[in-house]
């Protein structure tokens, strides 16, 4: 293997259609209009001596070095600023262009330290690079002038360094910071000679508005800014692409390493979801693959009291799979099932669910999708007929209208997030509606023309007023909905939204939002152009998920907003593969491809290429086969990737179903809060150890490469595998690419993919087919998957979670951006930094009624159960809402949650609970026992 | 900044901020009220302006005007540009620092009166030229030019 | 009627005393019973007049100057308000040579009225600009100022009817005219003089730019160093509007069009309209790379005119008078007057409005009289910290940005700044590096760090230090810095320095090196 | 009786309210019932049979005991 690198084209490339010819250095080349000279000759490949340029960023005029000479005009012009005209002669290597180059190095050179050797970037440095390539031989000037080679390092980020005594000044963090990231937290301080980069007000970076996004890091054409890891392990000596494995925006990477060890991780420009961006997490939260509380061997016990016994992985397997069988043979075939994870490949997926239904001979599997996205896969199958978003994420450059809705891009999703942002700097116009002032809705360069900041739990409500007002108001587009869709299921919604009881103002006491704001977004929905709806768990997590669902696919089909480019429906999946764990058929009641279980053709289909018969009937969803084990029912689960004690609701109910398993099997990289209560633990292993494909929320399949041996031994795939025989089914994969074969034989929306299309294109948007060879950015282009568009009424229908006098506010939760999901792999990274605990927000009026100061401990309880964090006084939050993150195991704001859920899928109404905060004195009392009982329960037996 | 501090700016921004390239403005003002940017009026401005604090802190470190400490209660701004040096501004530099006791680009040790180079008055066929606080004065040399440090000692 | 006395508020007859000298007048007329009216005029431009104090008389203007504070008791006695005779009475001020062998287009009504009287401009041919402009289409507007042969002041040269045009035909919601106003080169003071003279010119400029290239908001950026400038222009701009001159209907037409005040913040190379216009964002002053040019992407990204204050000035002539009354003057093809500007050691010093073609000589010797110390004239700089040093061998240059680009230099803003036999020709050059690297935005790496290097490579020349070498790396560097610059701050310093190097070499020590060879 | 079990009968009305909602109330019954065989495994519809046969679901909304019986 060796280090995959990317031509820099120094400047964007152009969109435009027309083309230019030029002739550069005697060659005549042809481009597009509007690109620079620059770019032109690095198309002909020629390569100007350039600093500033780079072609993530606009060109910015500033180094100096790539100047040219052009026929017929004065001076020198830098190639990367001007644009080339037809018939245009430019030559790139004069004498004078010579010495003006090396006159300028010359200058970068005097103020720059002579330590090129026992430099971290020693080899991957641009000026070293051009200080060759101009000849610069000596400096002239001295080097007791004026200088800054004592500035002082700061190394206050966990990830990155900035040197300023390596700065030159070139001002590409700042552009990046600015234009790829959109935080704009950093700045040229002081002028002239004095100039320097400045994040904040001259501070640290880490004390500064940067969110360590490594932009900056990645723009820096010296060592100014340069990855600790690089400093510390030396510059990386071969590298592979593949896919992040945190959220659904799935960007790609090059995994640079020097041997086994993983240097960096360096956002792909070529990337189609992040475009050469990244994020905190996936640029340089991957410390935890190699973290110390990482377990590498199986391990067995009898009883959750007992201390983990470290055994080989065919006792473990054996083990596991007399189990199933004993227990199968006792209780019956449907005592047990698992779940598979929308953290893993989907070919590892897929085998999973092929393990339950051919060799647990049931259809008892879910998936983690349960409890964030299932209700999109309902809602947008019984409106559009497919179970996915509908556009790409490069839709978002043409679109004019944003809303977004019951989702948080900064946080959850930053790097599709700054595209947002990016757009929305254009001129795009955005409505939020979101019970919390997330950054969207005020933040640098960033304001929202409309937040909606409805109570919890009112969803449906104001997204019925909105569809009033656009019925009543005459925004219909009706040809649109003449031609696309079903006519009689839209007239009968048209009637129900018109209603009086769905204005604005017959429900402004429900969702507490003025009628005059809801009027005015939906005109600007329904008028503004190109309109989008971005949503997330905001929209699924509750009872009436699947309906809030619906009634957005209502709004985009009634304005014409679905089929091109700039609008549609636009679900943000939360973890990096659950569309493709959705897709693989991981739901009780679903085959991959989303085919019913009750479909002969396609159950037989799978039943003949398994050697198996398939059961008809729907199996059990994550909730019901808690309760069945709580009826004494269910017997036996299989886990793999997923914590459900600290992520689904109601943990007290979670760890009652499993108390009463006799044989939990959990698959994952760490004991996890739900391995104290199982009796296997099968090592996991990480993204970075194994071949598959992940695919993203724009249902894009991306290829996961392994760049590392499994530190535990096997993959996960391979142990599922092993699995299988072992229970006497017989599979026999030599690599995940041949899964991917079955896949594409028995998933219609998958018929051409296949590893050797992916390494050609890249990637792959299903559905993907003899129709679609390349695959389908966007969907329901002329006409929707199930045909005509279907309107579905949705009428408002209050949870059963209401507050009361003893629990007057309501609770809603989320994650933060240096954090994700249970926190499992982030806490164990340096991310720690920006996030050490759950806090919960809540208003300075519902704070100073209750005596709470930022900072004190509260006990936030609700019928479900209590839990005590610290509390931060924000207006970001309404009063009567209250809002925490899960990602800490001593907060379980679980605990908190209640079984409440969607009617169509069972998804928890994690974002609605009806709590009490009162001022507490530090943590409850199981809080303080559970530490205890925790480490008790991962106490691992010496090996004799 | 102490509240009546932070009403001030505030009253600012909420008088300014609404203009299309407020920034500059609202520096002046604020300075004007404060004799300085203060640095927690920072990102009261940044956040006014839907800006952030390093964005701010870049322009206010970029033009000479902005001062980020107090300034001195008599700043004397001698102009150093070329005009005035051909009418011999380099010997009434030298008589002001010497006849002040400041050297110029600093201040007196209590605060009271700085000296400091500006570039270019417009008063380039009078010169040399200053301005005392806000008070132009040209011509600063012999009787006038004594006049002068006359009056900033008093 | 009570009578006028004429004492002006321009900045530099107030720097010089010019407040002091009308409340003694005031006073002293009070103790004579005498019912006067002082009247605040601008400055007429010949500073070393001021404070220049002019009574109306039967005989009509009569006046009196440089008066100083202390002199007033005396004049007063001796019958100022009477025209008397005194030591300092000068007769009618038009009849002084200096004003005489003027042409003043743009600066005629400068010194004579009451800036903030809009009746006054009106009496002077103020208004007929406008009036003339908005009976004819904006595309004849332009055409007319593309007739004139008018080309920016501010330095450049570019011709301004073309700028306009480009921004006429530019399609957007919203388009903007800019007055550059920043006027930072020492040795100019004309857009400060006007700007306290004759607002009204200057708005009226504005307006039928605006008219001509359909914008409907303009935006005057002042430096702070300009302070009665700034004052003078916002209480110019409430008459404007209360008189119809500016607002919802400009000169009773159906035009809109509003100005406002912006002040800089101390920042030389926001005299360069790119850095200017990031200015006026609330940016950094940085320079912005070109393309794209304001005139399609300028103030917040819409197109953009932007002009200086003396070319913005000059059209309320051209509209009333004609193309033809305007080009008619000048040579070759720098057309019409231009406002000079004659400082530093010089007799006469001040505002010198003269079409193209008067030779450098005719400026410094005859028009400005020598030095004012009486000392021989070694070396004139001609456009600002920016322009190259000329010596007496060069005096035979005529006015004309053709004729000083060919010799090595540049007319710039019109400024002239006469150095006398003392000067060290290897600190100035020394400080022409200096105030770049005080002055450089830090955008652009020659700039950046080439004038630091630059002022300390000077520093090992004068101090003797390895001369020649020095002296190659120098040139290199100046060479770097000319061609390598974003703009011309750092693109143009090595002007000065390379011109002092050439023109009085014995100033870098080559007569010490003769020496030591003798 | 289980808080389990009582959880079936809250998923059924849920559904049922859903279905009416949809303005037929002719069909309202049929498509619960149709939701529940496609999204129920087998061991919840006949614990919720169960649970009618025994009486302990008097909580159960009309349409969706009308659901129930067609699922029998």
């Amino acid at each position: 293997m060796s280090l995959i690198t990317e031509k820099d084209f120094g400047t964007p490339a152009s969109v435009a259609t027309e083309t230019v010819t030029l002739t550069i250095d005697g060659q005549a080349v042809t481009v597009p209009a509007g690109a620079s000279i620059m770019r032109a000759a690095g198309q002909m490949g020629t390569q100007i001596p350039k600093l500033c340029a780079t072609d993530m960023l606009d060109a910015f005029g500033s180094c100096r070095l790539c100047l040219v000479e052009i026929e017929g005009r004065a001076g020198t012009p830098a190639s990367c600023t001007t644009p080339v005209a037809n018939g245009m002669v430019v030559a790139t290597q004069t004498p004078k262009l010579a010495k003006l180059r090396k006159g300028v190095m010359e200058l970068y050179i005097s103020d720059h330290p002579l330590d090129c050797l026992t430099c971290a970037a020693n080899g991957d440095c641009e000026l070293q690079d051009m200080a060759g390539a101009v000849g610069l031989r000596e400096v002239r000037y001295g080097y007791q002038g004026h200088n800054h080679l004592n500035a002082a390092t700061d190394a206050s980020n966990p990830y990155f360094t900035y040197d300023p005594a390596k700065c030159i000044v070139c001002s590409r963090c700042v552009r990046a910071c600015e234009d790829v990231q959109g935080t704009f937290a950093l700045t040229i301080a002081g002028r002239g000679f004095g100039s320097r980069v400045s994040p904040g007000q001259s501070e640290l970076f880490l004390g500064s508005e940067c969110v360590s996004c490594g932009a900056c890091v990645q723009a820096c054409p010296t060592a100014t800014l340069t990855e600790t890891k690089v400093i510390e392990i030396g510059q990386p000596e071969h590298s592979a692409i593949t896919t992040c494995a945190y959220c659904g925006v799935g960007c790609t990477f090059k995994a640079e390493m020097r041997g086994e060890e993983l240097v960096r991780m360096v956002p792909y420009k070529d990337g189609k979801a992040n475009r050469g961006h990244s994020c905190v997490k996936g640029r340089f939260a991957w410390g935890y693959a190699t973290h110390r509380e990482r377990v590498l061997e199986p391990m067995i016990r009898a009883s959750t009291d007992d201390p983990w016994t470290v055994v080989s992985w065919d006792e473990a397997i054996s083990h596991t799979a007399s189990e199933f069988r004993r227990i199968q043979a006792k209780y019956g075939k449907d005592s047990v099932g698992g779940i598979t994870s929308s953290r893993c490949t989907n070919e590892e997926t897929f085998l999973v669910q092929k393990l339950i239904r051919a060799a647990f001979h049931n259809n008892n599997v879910d998936t983690c999708a349960r409890v964030c996205h299932s209700p999109t896969g309902y809602g947008l199958k019984t409106t559009f007929g497919a179970s996915a978003g509908t556009q790409d994420f490069d839709s978002v450059e043409h679109c004019d209208v944003m809303l977004v809705m019951g989702a948080n891009p900064t946080d959850a999703h930053p790097v599709f997030a700054s595209r947002m942002k990016k757009r929305l700097r254009q001129g795009a116009k955005l409505i939020v509606i979101d019970p919390r002032r997330i950054d969207l809705v005020r933040s640098a360069h960033i304001r929202a023309d409309h937040h909606l900041a409805l109570k919890p739990g009112t969803n449906v409500a104001m997204l019925d007023a909105i569809a009033h007002v656009i019925v009543t108001e005459g925004l219909v587009n009706e040809t649109y909905v003449r031609e696309r869709c079903d006519l009689e299921d839209f007239q009968h919604w048209a009637a129900f939204v018109a209603r009086p009881e769905n204005s604005p103002e017959a429900l402004e006491a429900v969702t507490g939002v003025a009628a005059q704001s809801v009027r005015a977004a939906a005109r600007l929905y329904a008028t503004g152009g190109n309109a989008a709806i971005y949503y997330g768990l905001g929209v699924t997590e509750h009872s009436q998920g699947s309906t809030t669902v619906m009634a957005i696919a209502n709004l985009a089909m009634a304005t014409g907003n679905i089929g091109r480019p700039g609008v549609g429906v636009n679900p943000l999946r939360g973890q990096n593969n659950v569309q493709g764990a959705c897709d693989m058929g991981s739901f009780p009641h679903e085959l991959s491809g989303y085919r019913h279980i009750s479909d002969e053709g396609a159950r037989n289909l799978f039943g003949a290429d398994w050697g198996v018969t398939l059961d008809a009937d729907p199996g059990l969803r994550i909730p019901n086969m808690l309760d069945a084990a709580i009826e004494g029912e269910f017997k036996g689960i299989y886990i793999q990737g997923e914590d459900i004690l600290q992520s689904d609701p109601n943990t007290k109910h979670v760890a009652a179903g499993l108390a009463a398993m006799e044989c939990v099997v959990v698959q994952d990289l760490f004991l996890n809060e739900t391995a104290n209560l199982a009796h296997v633990f099968l090592p996991g292993s990480t993204f970075l150890e194994k071949d598959g494909t992940f695919t993203n929320a724009e249902r894009r399949i991306q290829r996961v490469r392994r760049v590392m041996s499994p530190r535990n031994g096997y993959a996960d795939w391979e142990v599922t595998q092993m699995l299988a025989r072992a229970l006497g089914y017989p599979m026999d994969y030599q690599h995940p690419s041949q899964i991917m074969d079955e896949i594409a034989r028995l998933t219609p929306s998958f018929a051409g993919v296949s590893y050797d299309r992916l390494d050609a294109l890249g990637s792959i948007q299903w559905p993907c087919n003899e129709t679609a060879p390349e695959g389908t950015p966007l969907m329901h282009m002329e006409r929707f998957v199930r045909g005509l568009g279907r309107f579905v009424v949705t009428e408002y229908v209050p949870t059963d979670e209401k507050v009361g006098p003893r629990f007057p506010l309501l609770l809603t939760t989320g994650r933060i951006l240096s954090q994700y999901n249970v926190g499992a792999q982030t806490r164990r990274t340096e991310n720690a930094a920006w996030h050490e605990e759950d806090l919960l927000e809540i208003h300075p009026h519902d704070a100073e009624e209750r005596g709470v100061k930022s900072g004190d401990w509260v006990k936030l309880a609700s019928r479900a159960g209590e839990t005590a964090l610290r509390a931060k006084i924000t207006d970001r939050v309404a009063p009567g809402v209250v809002y925490t993150t899960f990602h800490h195991p001593l907060t379980q704001a679980n605990v908190i949650t209640t079984d409440f859920s969607d009617w169509a899928t069972n998804c928890p109404e994690y974002k609605v609970t009806a709590v009490q905060v009162s001022r507490g004195n530090g943590p409850v009392d199981w809080q303080i026992s559970y530490a205890e009982k925790a480490s008790r329960s991962r106490r691992i037996e010496a090996t004799s | 900044m102490r509240d009546e501090e932070i009403a001030t700016l505030q009253a600012i921004l909420a008088d300014q901020a609404a203009r299309p390239g407020a920034l500059l403005p609202i520096l002046h003002q604020v300075q004007h009220a404060f004799g300085f940017i203060p640095k927690d009026a920072v990102p009261q401005i940044a956040l006014a302006l839907n800006l952030t604090r390093a964005e701010v802190h870049g322009v206010v470190t970029f033009y000479a005007d902005f001062r980020q400490t107090p300034p001195a209660r008599k700043v004397i701004k001698l102009c150093r540009a070329e005009a005035c040096q051909a009418r011999d501004s380099d010997a009434t530099a030298a008589r002001l620092e010497q006849g002040l006791g400041v050297t110029l680009g600093a201040a007196s040790a209590d605060g009271s009166l700085a000296l400091e180079p500006i570039y270019c008055l417009g008063l380039c066929a009078s010169g040399p030229a200053a301005l005392v606080n806000e008070t132009p004065v040209a011509r600063l040399t012999g009787e006038r030019l004594e006049r002068l440090i006359a009056e900033a000692l008093a | 009627m009570s009578q006028r006395v004429y004492i002006p508020c321009d900045m530099a007859a107030v720097a010089v005393g010019a407040d002091q000298v009308a409340s003694a007048i005031t006073l002293a007329a009070h103790g004579l019973g005498r019912d006067i009216e002082i009247v605040r005029n601008g400055s007429r431009g010949a500073f070393e007049l001021e404070t220049l104090v002019e009574v109306d008389t039967p005989q009509g203007r009569i006046g009196y100057g440089p008066v100083d504070p202390s002199d007033v008791a005396g004049l007063v006695a001796a019958g100022l308000l009477d025209g008397a005779e005194h030591r300092l009475r000068l007769g009618s001020p038009d009849a002084l040579p200096f004003f005489r062998r003027q042409t003043r287009l743009t600066f005629a009504r400068a010194g004579l009225i009451d800036p903030l009287s809009l009746a006054d401009y009106r009496a002077h041919g103020g208004l007929a600009g406008i009036e003339a402009a908005t009976t004819l289409t904006p595309t004849q507007v332009v055409d007319l100022i593309k007739q004139s042969g008018l080309r920016g002041r501010g330095g450049a040269g570019f011709p301004t009817g073309l700028k306009w045009d480009t921004v006429a035909k530019a399609a957007a919601p919203q388009k903007y005219v800019v007055c550059n106003a920043d006027e930072g080169d020492s040795g100019t003071f004309a857009d400060r003089l006007l700007m306290e003279a004759d607002p009204f010119t200057l708005i009226e400029g504005m307006a039928i730019c605006g008219y001509a290239v359909g914008a409907s908001l303009g935006f005057i950026y002042v430096r702070s160093e300009y302070p009665f400038a700034i004052r003078m222009l916002n209480r110019a701009l409430e008459i404007a509007r209360s008189g119809g001159l500016l607002g919802a209907s400009v000169a009773g037409t159906r035009f809109a069009f509003d100005i406002e005040v912006r002040v800089g913040a101390g920042a030389y190379v926001c005299g360069e309209e790119t850095a200017l216009l990031e200015s006026l964002e609330g940016k950094r002053g940085q320079v912005r790379a070109k393309p794209p040019l304001p005139a399609h992407k300028g103030l917040f990204g819409q197109p953009t005119v932007i002009n200086n204050v003396l070319s913005l000035a000059a059209a309320p002539y051209i509209l009333a008078n004609g193309a033809d009354a305007y080009r008619d003057f000048g040579v070759g093809r720098s057309r019409g007057t231009m406002p000079i500007q004659l400082a530093g050691d010089i007799a006469n010093g001040g505002l010198f409005e003269t079409p193209f073609g008067v030779t450098l000589g005719d400026l410094v010797d005859d028009i400005g009289g020598g030095t004012l110390s009486g000392r021989a004239v070694r070396a004139v700089q001609v456009g600002g910290p920016l322009g190259a040093y000329f010596p007496r061998e060069l005096f035979d240059t005529p006015f004309d940005y053709e004729a000083f680009t060919e010799r090595g230099g540049l007319i710039g803003h019109g400024g002239v700044v006469v150095f006398n036999d003392r000067v060290d020709m290897a600190r100035q050059a020394r400080f022409a590096m200096e105030f770049c690297a005080i002055e450089s935005c830090g955008k652009c790496t020659p700039c950046r760090i080439g004038s630091t290097r630059g002022v300390e490579t000077l520093d090992r020349i004068i101090a003797g230090q390895d001369r020649a070498a020095n002296l190659a790396v120098l040139e290199d560097l100046c060479e770097t810095m000319k061609f390598g610059s974003l703009c011309a701050l750092g693109g143009f310093t090595p002007y000065p320095v390379m011109s002092a190097l050439t023109h009085f070499p014995e100033d870098f020590g080559a007569q010490a090196s003769i020496k030591a060879a003798e | 009786m289980s808080q389990t079990r009582e959880t079936l009968i809250t998923m059924a009305n849920q559904i049922a309210t859903f279905f009416q909602s949809q303005g037929a109330p002719d069909l309202a019954a049929r498509d619960t019932a149709q939701h529940i065989k496609d999204f129920w495994a087998p061991r919840m519809r006949r614990d919720l049979l169960d649970m009618i046969a025994a009486g302990e679901a008097q909580r159960l909304s009309p349409i969706a005991s009308d659901a129930m019986h067609r699922l029998k």
